[in-house]
């Protein structure tokens, strides 16, 4: 016979307005082993918590129900309760009647009818739950970093500052990621570089960073704590331990291939550094367009160097490191705006996207930093088309948030170094941000054209070749219009880098419709993930402009900081166990498990569970056909009486 | 008195006996006969040889609920099942059967500990015995000859019944028997003729052989406890057993069970299930300990149950040679061979 | 084909070779019973043991449900017929079996009877192969020429029947079983022990042979042995109470076929389906 | 009074739980005709708990897992598409309505479709009428 506390809260009228709390808390005191029954306004409050722990005194509780919000949100919050009270922290019950009841239903008969069967269930459930000891584990002290752009770049520096050992993995030759493009930085107009590069030297001189640039994470395994990570290092055919960065072989080659750096606007040497402040300074050789590696003969760049560090046979390597902490920041690309035709982006050389502009103003871009177009000429009308792809139902509902700010940006630059006419055409101007609305109202006074409406439509004007005409209704005057310009920029909106999608499925993250990764709640913990230990930071979790994704990086830091600064750690207790007097050595178990926790004893000719590796998803005990194996905390016991209780009204 | 009706019209006397009460008969089911509660007189079924369960179930059924009780209610509110008998007849049932209640009774109705279910339906009861056909070829499987049972034995019957071409005889044998002979009015004045046909049928029955074997009860159950740590000669004996409960479930004598406690919204009945020593899990203890963990022990413990220990604490053999175990075995497992090889062993 | 008697003499001859030189300690066949009719399942141990082995027409045990009452590692000679070998193959999938301990005696063979009804056993409640699909030694000719026996035409009548109906059926049906569970002692894939049905934590379903619990446990069988039931029939001949098992099970074998593109029981490199997935199976099979 | 079917909804902790709690938190409104009981994954879901489910008179079994390849166990609900498919043919063979078994995967970001599919699947199953054939009778 347990004695169970049932405790029902109002959370204020969120629950209390369609679910009728008190008549709830009488139900819960006719239900058998139910000892307390109560309801108060907001259990979660210290004078609720104060309550809890009181009655598991004075009515000596052995399980205590809280009938609340989603145990996803006060869980944890009501184990800690329950556990200064003396009570296992496994022995408590949260049933779900606000996200699950209240908030979606109107009809309060509804609510409280359906919040009694979840009660009934808990009750059910509560009558056989055990309390269940957390295991400790050691941690590894070192932290990885994956995405070497600003908000790698910072998190990474902030840990190891405090002397953890980061690695920081970066997919690029260099890091910098984006900002590292970027010519100035809104509002301030600060150059991007100059904020930038001290940085990615602290990087390369900090002791406690080991850099791992032409990289990517191949295989992840393990849990929070104890993550064993293997890395491809990719053959830049260059061995960088030799080479010291004179760069005469980039000088000599006579390859050509495609700049990614600058956006595709010009072609560099097959082998290359991708810009001047690249850090690491040492080049890699680019199969695709290196001479010897098409035609078979070249080897120029081996006849130059003087630290023989070229190396045509290097191969891909792997390299296994062990952490505790993740933190993802993967960044993200802009859109392809190419299927979107009626932008003619692809299709009319004076159309660019945005970052293709960001080159065209650096003085380390193609153009050196004067804004001339792809026919060498200076324009002299210039759109800028906000919300392209974003903010659309038809590509991406969501905003890009950065835009609003780059595209008043780009007008002033544009008006600070050409004598065009700037037209900005937007939906709404979006300037949320500290100085960003005095930067918008500087840039009205700059002589830049406004136009409320979205650009619909880019065409070439058939009086003058080359010159393109923007379709647009002003929705200010309702007035459709058609401005002749010279160069149209489009925002693209921003979508999560392409190879995001293998990060997630290898570290377990789930993603949203955009998808960008979910964090585990979006206000209160709005950095973590629903893997334990994995941390992400800055645009992959959605866009957002430098500051934001600075004080991401940061949070990050100290969040995985908060993991790896103990030498031990509690995980959850839910694991699966063999009952070996009941286990038929079918070894499904040994089949299943992604990750190997079952092993089979060949010896007493039954499986078993390394706890260490079980993570608790239970699949393990579904396909034992002898119900040998106990889920904890989900039994089979467990489930099917909580699905009595739930059906029994 | 004897008494007879023909065959064709049985199923007016079922309807008479189901006016006075419960009617348990045999009827046909897809490929064999057992006993059931007749709700249709016209479903009795005499054609048969004998039924694929024991009639044991009239007495002692699958499932018998005890208690019902509510989860969380104090024990004074639950409710013991109390049975309400109606006059019952159990119509047909062979000699070796009507055998085997009386052995049953050891164990339900003797000194020591008394069932009231048992004894209740026992005495609610009235037995309609059902000689064998003579006349037709005896099974194979069969061997109540050799436990002195035979083919037309009236012993223990109220009213013994034997196959006359059409017709049915039926001559009380108790005074229990009589008083209701007396009652069915329904049922025909048996001539001299007949009186003759049901005594020379009685003695002929001795003629009708089944498998014998001289055995002596204890004889054989010395025998059987000298054996019992042969092991392979047990494991010989199990090695195609499946462990299976075919012949416990069908075995008019075997009478263990389970109590099992089922619950389901809060509500529930403390219920007696047959159980099958040929369980696995059987002899599973509550600390997880299972003595007989192997199935030559657990066929051991049957044969030696029936065919030893029961001799030894009751006097008599726990078999009455029907031939149901045998007959029913997947892999034709035959405990008269067993016993036959025992006392070679 | 080979007739009876010269397969018992093969059967003879090898069980006594493979005995004789040690190859194996245990010959799993079958031997006499209390008659001519009721052979039984049958274990030869030594040279002695071997005149005990028979095989006629009755034989239609599967042997491969005796072959995990052995230690691992023993060496055992096993006599299978076409729907047996499959059940060793997918015992051998299941590492219930090693294939290296094993020497298998094919038996091709046609006409076996139910000895309970004298009904030769077809493709009707077996899956209605005449040659084993795997063995190391046969026993007689293979049997070849016999009309293509398809083993799921039998189901057509009940797919066809309306759902209500077949609840009827079944409903009926299972409410039959006095839960003796010779079904699943009979059965080469059901070797767990205890059986889920026996555990009391948790109690899956009443002991009692009622409505509930016999549809736990039946369903649950079924899925249990979903991708894995190689269509032996074994089940329904146990059956006391001739519950036509066979037909539940040849359906699900049939769903799995189609689904998983894989039949249970014909390759040692198999997987059995239900503890694998393809990446691209596809979300319709829930539809 | 009309029907008002009772729902068994079994939901994974990392999708469609968190899914539902979306729902609630964006204030989508459905009928309240489904319990979801909470496991970690659906691979959790023994095909046994549906049997049960359906005994204890549960008109409709709603079951929601991550979508395939996006599950936290890497691949739980790819055995359990597997194992549910299998679950839903033999009962659809024993004569249930199939329609009564149905397996959605739904992430945590699509509250919207969990919405939908408990507005749907209780509407589907309000037309197929109360589940009396495995129910049992007390």
């Amino acid at each position: 016979m347990s004695r169970i506390g049932v405790f029902v809260c109002h959370c204020g009228l969120n629950i209390a307005k369609t679910v009728r709390v008190s008549e709830l808390a009488e139900f819960a005191a006719t239900l058998p082993d139910v000892v307390v029954a109560k309801d108060y306004k907001f259990m979660c409050s210290t004078p609720g918590q104060e309550m809890i722990q009181h009655d598991i005194k004075q009515y000596n509780l052995d399980r205590v129900i809280v009938t609340a919000c989603s145990p996803l949100m006060h869980e944890k919050t009501f184990r800690k309760v329950i556990e200064n009270a003396g009570l296992n922290q496994y022995l408590l019950t949260i049933v779900n009647i606000r996200e699950q009841v209240s908030w979606v239903t109107t009809d309060i008969e509804e609510g409280t009818a359906k919040s009694k069967a979840l009660l009934n269930g808990a009750v059910y459930r509560a009558r056989l739950l055990a309390p269940l000891t957390s295991r400790v584990i050691d941690v590894n002290p070192d932290v990885m970093v994956i995405g070497a752009g600003i908000a790698g770049i910072q998190a990474a520096l902030e840990l190891a500052n405090t002397g953890k050992k980061v690695y920081l993995v970066e997919k690029n030759s260099t890091i910098g990621g984006h900002m590292a493009q970027f010519d100035k930085t809104f509002p301030t107009l600060d150059c991007s570089a100059c904020i930038l590069t001290p940085k990615m030297d602290n990087v390369l001189q900090h002791k406690n960073i080991t850099m791992l640039t032409y990289c990517e994470v191949s295989g992840v395994k393990g849990y929070v704590g104890n993550f064993d990570i293997t890395i491809k290092q990719k053959a830049r055919y260059v061995d960088h331990s030799k080479c010291n960065a004179c760069l005469a072989c980039t000088e000599k080659c006579p390859g050509k291939g495609v700049s990614e750096w600058d956006e595709a606007l010009v072609k560099r040497k097959s082998i290359y550094i991708p810009f001047p402040q690249a850090v690491p300074q040492k080049p890699i050789i680019d199969r695709e367009s290196c001479t010897f590696f098409k035609k078979g003969k070249c080897r120029l760049c081996e006849k130059v160097c003087e630290q023989k560090a070229i190396d045509f046979e290097q191969q891909d390597t792997f390299i296994d490191v062990k952490v505790g902490a993740i933190i993802v920041a993967t960044g993200f690309d802009l859109m392809d705006t190419k299927p979107l035709v009626q932008y003619g982006y692809g299709k009319y050389p004076g159309v660019y996207n945005s970052l293709e502009v960001e080159r065209l103003f650096n003085s380390a871009g193609p153009t050196s930093g004067k804004v001339t177009m792809r026919d060498g000429k200076e324009p002299q009308s210039i759109a800028i088309l906000h919300c392209i792809g974003s903010r659309d139902k038809n590509h991406h509902e969501h905003c890009s948030r950065v835009c609003c700010m780059y595209s008043l940006k780009f007008a002033h630059l544009f008006k600070e170094k050409t004598s065009a006419d700037v037209y900005q055409l937007y939906i709404d101007m979006r300037a949320a941000g500290k100085g960003y609305e005095e930067f918008y109202n500087r840039l009205s006074e700059e002589n830049v054209k406004f136009i409320r409406g979205k650009g619909a439509r880019v065409t070439e004007s058939t009086e003058e070749p080359g010159r393109l005409i923007v379709e647009a209704e002003d929705t200010i005057t309702s007035k459709f219009m058609k401005i002749p310009v010279d160069m149209v920029v489009l925002s693209p909106a921003i979508v999560p880098r392409a190879e995001s999608k293998d990060i997630g499925r290898l570290l377990n993250l789930s993603t949203d419709k955009q998808g960008f990764f979910m964090e585990r709640h979006p206000k209160l913990a709005p950095l973590s993930t629903m893997s334990e230990g994995i941390f992400i930071a800055g645009v992959c979790q959605g866009p957002k402009d430098i500051p934001d994704t600075v004080a991401q990086a940061l949070g990050a830091a100290a969040e995985a900081l908060t993991i790896v600064v103990n030498d031990k750690m509690e995980l959850e207790a839910t694991t699966a166990m063999v009952n070996p007097a009941s286990c038929c050595g079918c070894q499904n178990c040994v089949r299943v498990c992604p990750y190997g926790a079952p092993g089979f004893n060949y010896e007493k000719r039954v499986s078993e569970i390394n706890e260490a590796l079980c993570k608790g998803c239970g699949l393990c005990a579904s396909v034992c056909p002898s119900s040998a194996i106990i889920a904890r905390h989900f039994t089979n016991e467990q489930v099917l009486a909580e699905m009595e209780g739930l059906m029994e009204f | 008195m004897l008494k007879k009706t023909a065959i064709e019209n049985i199923s007016q006397l079922a309807a008479v006996l189901m006016e006075k009460g419960t009617l348990l008969a045999p009827v046909k089911e897809v490929s064999c006969h057992n006993f059931a509660e007749i709700s249709d007189p016209q479903k009795v079924d005499l054609k048969f040889y004998n039924t694929l369960m024991s009639p044991k179930s009239a007495f002692f059924p699958h499932r018998e609920d005890f208690v019902k009780y509510k989860v969380g209610k104090p024990l004074s509110e639950a409710e013991h099942t109390i049975l309400n008998l109606k006059p019952a007849f159990l119509f047909g049932v062979r000699p070796c059967d009507v055998k085997s209640f009386e052995i049953m009774d050891i164990h339900f109705n003797a000194a020591g500990i008394i069932d009231p279910y048992w004894r209740a339906r026992r005495e609610a009861t009235t037995i309609f015995g059902y000689a064998y056909d003579i006349n037709q070829p005896v099974d194979s499987a069969d061997f109540y000859n050799t436990l002195g049972i035979y083919a037309a034995d009236p012993e223990g019957s109220d009213i013994f019944m034997v196959k006359k071409d059409k017709e049915l005889l039926l001559k009380s044998i108790t005074p229990k028997g009589e008083k209701l002979l007396a009652e069915l009015s329904a049922l025909e004045k048996a001539s001299s003729g007949d009186e003759k046909y049901y005594e020379d049928y009685i003695k002929k029955g001795k003629d009708y052989k089944t498998r014998f074997t001289c055995v002596d009860s204890e004889v054989i159950a010395k025998k059987i406890e000298s054996i019992f740590d042969n092991t392979d000669f047990w494991t010989k004996m199990s090695a195609a057993c499946l462990s299976c409960g075919i012949c416990t479930f069908s075995c008019p004598n075997c009478y263990c069970f389970d109590i099992c406690d089922d619950t389901l919204f809060g509500k529930g009945t403390r219920s007696r299930v047959w159980d099958a020593c040929m369980f696995t899990d059987f002899t599973l203890e509550a600390s997880g300990h299972n003595p007989r963990t192997q199935v030559y022990q657990r066929l051991r413990q049957k044969v030696s149950h029936k065919y030893s220990y029961h001799v030894r604490k009751y006097g008599v053999i726990s078999c009455v040679g029907c031939g149901r175990c045998t007959r029913q075995c997947p892999v034709n497992i035959d405990i008269y061979s067993i016993i036959e090889a025992a006392l070679k062993a | 084909m080979t007739d009876f008697k010269k397969i018992e003499e093969n059967l003879k001859t090898e069980a006594g070779r493979l005995l004789k030189e040690g190859l194996v300690t245990v010959v799993l066949s079958y031997g006499k019973g209390f008659d001519e009719n009721h052979p039984m399942p049958y274990a030869a141990k030594t040279i002695a043991d071997v005149e005990n082995i028979v095989f006629n027409q009755y034989c239609n045990y599967n042997m491969a449900r005796y072959l995990v009452r052995y230690p691992q590692g023993t060496k055992i000679a096993i006599a299978v017929k076409a729907a047996d070998s499959r059940a060793v193959i997918q015992l051998i999938q299941e590492e219930k079996v090693k294939r290296e301990n094993l020497v298998i005696l094919g038996i091709p063979v046609q006409g076996m009877k139910n000895p309970k009804t004298g009904e030769v056993i077809d493709s009707k409640t077996t899956c209605g192969l005449y040659n084993p699909v795997l063995y190391d030694i046969l026993l007689g000719e293979e049997v070849h020429g016999q009309k293509n026996a398809l083993p799921y035409e039998v189901l057509a009548e009940y797919e066809a029947m309306d759902k209500d109906a077949r609840w009827e059926f079944w409903e009926k049906e299972l409410n039959k079983c006095i839960r003796c569970y010779a079904c699943r002692k009979a059965c080469p894939m059901c070797y767990c022990d205890p059986c889920f049905i026996d555990q009391s934590k948790p109690k899956w379903a009443d002991k009692a042979p009622q409505s509930p619990g016999n549809m736990m446990y039946h369903l649950t069988r079924f899925h249990h042995l979903a991708g894995r039931c190689i269509d032996c029939g074994e089940c329904s001949r146990a059956c006391p109470v001739d519950i036509p098992l066979y037909l539940f099970h040849k359906k699900v074998a049939k769903e799995c076929e189609e689904m998983f593109n894989q039949k249970a029981g014909m390759s040692i490199e198999d997987k059995p389906v239900l503890v694998d997935f393809r990446v691209e199976d596809s979300d319709k099979i829930l539809e | 009074m009309s029907f008002e079917p009772k729902i068994l909804g079994i939901a994974c902790n990392w999708c469609t739980y968190t899914g539902a709690d979306l729902a609630g938190t964006t204030r989508l409104h459905y009928p309240q005709n489904v319990r979801v009981v909470r496991v970690m994954c659906s691979s959790r879901i023994n095909p046994s708990f549906i049997f049960r489910a359906f005994q204890l008179g549960a008109d409709g079994v709603l079951i929601g897992g991550c979508h395939p390849g996006d599950c936290h166990y890497n691949t739980g609900n790819l055995y359990a598409r597997r194992r549910l498919a299998t679950t839903k043919k033999i009962l659809e063979f024993a004569g249930l309505e199939p329609g009564r078994l149905r397996v959605e995967w739904i992430s945590a970001s699509e509250g919207n479709k969990f919405a939908e599919v408990v507005e749907e699947f209780t509407m589907q199953i309000k037309n197929l009428g109360p589940q009396s054939k495995l129910k049992i009778q007390q």
